[in-house]
């Protein structure tokens, strides 16, 4: 067990040092945020009356284009040179290397999202009406909803042709309980109009089903050659 | 009543849609029988 | 077994055309909604038939998951048979009857969860390895076909009843519509695999899929529903006639189903037959190696008739 | 010299038997049968496409074999993982990241903290620990030393090399052939896929000759003595 999370670690810290090194990629995912955020801008008109009601669903499908985006990454580094294979015949449990992938993408996706949002606010000129602190959890809980399936399904699509394709052809399916969810709470709190709870409550039980199953079935992912 | 179009249209769209699939069912079932052909052929 | 299949097709055929001629012609025309009403003997079978697949489909691709080793398979047959004890007996518990939504009895629920629990042990009998993620294609496929024709089915009857086609609030149709993605991805993923292990990954896929169902169903329910009041164990209001018809038309729509599984199911076996031949073939394709010839049968004695 | 097919060495520690590996219609292996001794160093000759490669992968068991059993130490491949090491022909390395961090990062998945098993490695293959060059920026040689001080970080009891020597100058390949030799010497089983055979003549204590996805005869020497029945004669360099 102790050694499950020392790999997990081990995992994540060598994943943030290689992103860093390499901040070209980086930079384009920002870049690249940034540019979904301006088109946006450009096809919903940022002035009209009711963009409060709207702007809820704008910015998570921004999100998720953002987050697919990084997620085709994610395993790219472990095929190059193979890396992968030295993972899959050393001892360590097939969980942690999700696990630390997860956590890494979730950070990575996050701080997209923290670029992005100030700028949707600023365009959008955006003011809350209901509780907004209640916004953090939604998006935290939705940001993972997003990446542990995204991690999940990118390494599964390492498995088919045209992988970076089938990425959002399994996650989006899959995610549409999540993005209804999201989406309604962001609105419900910037309109003030209804409680967001029932759909928190919901994102954090899509967040611990999948979760769950993500860590049990990945080994049979990670081996499937 | 106009609406007795949207009746004959659901069931007409129904059994088009099973025909449909039992036709590339059959399709494939020719492709298959082909390929069987040819294994036995190349022997 | 053979000479099951025209027997039974007959029979289908004929069912089809009494279950036709009983919606068309037998079942009372609805007070409010007039002829058109009629297209439920169509949409709502055709419906509880997908779910049917679907649920099939999940519990062969659990098995198939499960019996990669020993291990799991006995832990998954007791979390089943727990879940069907806990399921049989749970719903006559007082405090667990009042939960129960209206017009749903505690007998029908326990009696689902027998099916269930029994369904399982079933396919588990009849079905081994392979078989059960041949199983799996079919119903998923079969399914999907059922699922289009509710989709299709849904909007043509909601466009003179409510004056629209799609009500992106209502519950079962747009959940039915993600039901519908989700195994076409299935599918798709079948298709595009490049994997010597597609049947795992495709059961995994599966799983992430039903885990889903109720997830989607509960988003969308807090959008309110526009639909009617659901047609059976919903507040009763169906005329018994029109159940009684009902019923038949989903009987006749379960045995065509059924022949429809049974071909693909044929189908898919033997194209994998066919493909181990010929895979056995470029085994023994050059000539002069001492090789495994002479233990090899071809499998394809059965199937070339 | 004794035939090593009747008079083994050590006990067999690695079993073949009947192993097929197919990819669609395309067959790498066609029924492998073998044993491999304890303490013995193995080199797989053969074509392109002889099944070589395959062969290694499904040893590691990083490919499930189509049909037949692999038997390590009398555990699957996947349970014996902690006594296997492994090199490819890619590096398996991350091109970003210096040798030493590289491999402190693969010393946690064998659990075995400590700099000292990482720089013990490092020098083992003739390189310097104190490298701060990303690996990408390694010559091909220095790249394939590296990539063999990851095979056995862990002091594997058995090693898979596969083309160890391949884009490697003379001389590096010699010194990791006297490294090899040093290793069978500590008891270690070698398998070795490769196709400059001629480094190892002298060194290795048998040659398997695959052909076709089949092993087709097993020599002390480099030079076949016979050809196996039915078998044509291999265009072999």
């Amino acid at each position: 067990m102790r050694s499950f999370w020392s790999i997990a670690l081990a995992t994540l810290t060598k994943d943030i040092r290689l992103e860093w090194r390499s901040k070209d990629a980086l930079n384009a995912m920002l870049f690249f945020s940034l540019l979904v955020v301006v088109i946006f801008v450009f096809s919903f008109d940022p002035l009209a009356e009711e963009s409060r009601h709207i702007v809820g669903g704008l910015v998570w499908v921004a999100f998720l284009f953002a987050a697919v985006v990084a997620l085709n990454q994610t395993w790219a580094r472990e095929l190059r040179n193979q890396v992968l294979d030295a993972y899959r015949v050393s001892p360590a449990p097939a969980n942690a290397l999700f696990l630390a992938k997860a956590i890494g993408n979730f950070i990575l996706v996050s701080l997209l999202e923290a670029l992005m949002a100030p700028l949707f606010v600023i365009f959008y000129n955006l003011r809350v009406l209901g509780p907004a602190w209640q916004l953090i959890p939604v998006a935290l809980l939705g940001t993972w909803a997003l990446v542990v399936n995204g991690t999940f399904f990118a390494a599964m699509s390492l498995r088919t042709r045209s992988r970076e394709l089938m990425l959002p052809l399994l996650l989006f399916p899959v995610s549409i309980p999540a993005v209804i969810s999201m989406v309604a709470a962001t609105t419900s709190i910037l309109t003030g109009d209804d409680p967001a709870h029932f759909y928190i409550v919901l994102l954090l039980s899509y967040d611990v089903v999948f979760s769950t199953a993500c860590l049990a079935l990945f080994e049979t992912v990670l081996q499937a050659e | 009543m106009n609406s007795i179009k949207f009746l004959y249209a659901a069931y007409i769209a129904t059994w088009l849609i099973h025909g449909l699939y039992i036709g590339s069912l059959v399709r494939r079932y020719g492709r298959l029988r082909q390929q069987m052909k040819d294994l036995g052929r190349g022997k | 077994m053979k000479r099951a299949f025209p027997i039974l097709a007959v029979l289908t055929a004929l069912l089809l055309v009494y279950a036709f001629y009983q919606a068309l012609w037998v079942a009372p025309t609805d007070a409010l909604q007039g002829e058109v009403y009629r297209i439920i003997y169509y949409h709502v079978p055709s419906a509880w038939t997908a779910f049917l697949l679907f649920f099939i489909n999940f519990i062969a691709s659990v098995q198939y998951l499960a019996n990669a080793r020993p291990s799991t398979a006995r832990a998954a047959r007791w979390i089943v048979i727990a879940i069907g004890i806990i399921g049989f007996v749970a719903p006559f518990i007082p405090q667990v009857k009042q939960q129960l939504p209206t017009g749903m009895y505690p007998s029908s629920v326990a009696t689902t969860f027998l099916i269930i629990t029994g369904l399982y042990f079933v396919i588990g009998k009849y079905f081994v390895d392979q078989d059960l993620d041949v199983l799996a294609v079919t119903t998923a496929e079969v399914g999907v076909v059922f699922c289009s024709i509710v989709l299709v089915t849904g909007p043509i009857w909601a466009r003179p009843v409510w004056g629209i086609w799609w009500a992106p609030g209502d519950i079962r149709l747009t959940s039915t519509l993600v039901l519908w993605l989700i195994y076409v991805s299935y599918l798709v993923l079948r298709r595009f695999s490049d994997s010597a292990q597609t049947q795992k990954l495709a059961a995994v896929l599966a799983v992430f899929g039903a885990l889903d169902v109720p997830l989607v169903y509960f988003s969308i329910w807090f959008f309110r529903t526009q639909h009617p009041q659901p047609v059976i164990g919903g507040g009763g209001s169906m005329d018994p006639r029109m159940l009684h018809v009902l019923l038949i038309s989903w009987m006749a729509f379960l045995c065509f189903a059924f022949l429809v599984c049974w071909s693909r199911y044929r189908l898919e076996k033997l194209s994998r037959e066919v493909e181990e031949a010929e895979a056995l073939e470029s085994l023994l394709e050059p000539a002069g190696l001492a090789g495994p010839s002479s233990a090899v049968k071809t499998p394809l004695s059965r199937g070339s008739k | 010299m004794t035939n090593p097919l009747t008079a083994p060495r050590g006990a067999p520690i690695i079993a073949v038997s009947n192993l097929v590996k197919q990819f669609g219609r395309f067959t790498a292996l066609r029924g492998v049968n073998a044993e491999f001794d304890a303490g013995k160093f193995y080199v797989i000759l053969g074509d392109n496409g002889a099944g070589k490669t395959t062969l290694l992968r499904a040893l590691a068991g990083l490919t499930d074999p189509t049909r037949g059993e692999i038997s390590i130490l009398g555990k699957k491949p996947h349970e014996a993982s902690r006594d296997l090491g492994y090199m490819a022909h890619p590096s398996l390395l991350y091109d970003e990241m210096s040798g030493m961090e590289n491999l402190l990062y693969f010393d946690k998945l064998y659990d075995i903290a400590g700099n000292s098993r990482c720089e013990q490695a490092i020098q083992a293959v003739g390189l310097d620990a104190e490298l701060s060059r990303p690996v990408g920026k390694y010559s091909q040689g220095m790249r394939q030393r590296m990539s063999l001080a990851r095979a056995i970080l862990h002091d594997p009891k058995i090693l898979f090399l596969d083309e160890p020597f391949s884009n490697v100058d003379l001389h590096s390949a010699r010194e990791m052939v006297g490294l090899l030799k040093g290793m069978r010497d500590a008891e270690k089983t070698i398998l070795v896929v490769t196709h400059q055979a001629a480094l190892l003549e002298g060194t290795a204590d048998e040659f398997v000759w695959m052909q076709a996805g089949q092993i087709v005869d097993r020599t002390n020497h480099l030079a076949r003595g016979h050809l196996a029945p039915g078998d044509a004669p291999a265009g072999e360099p």
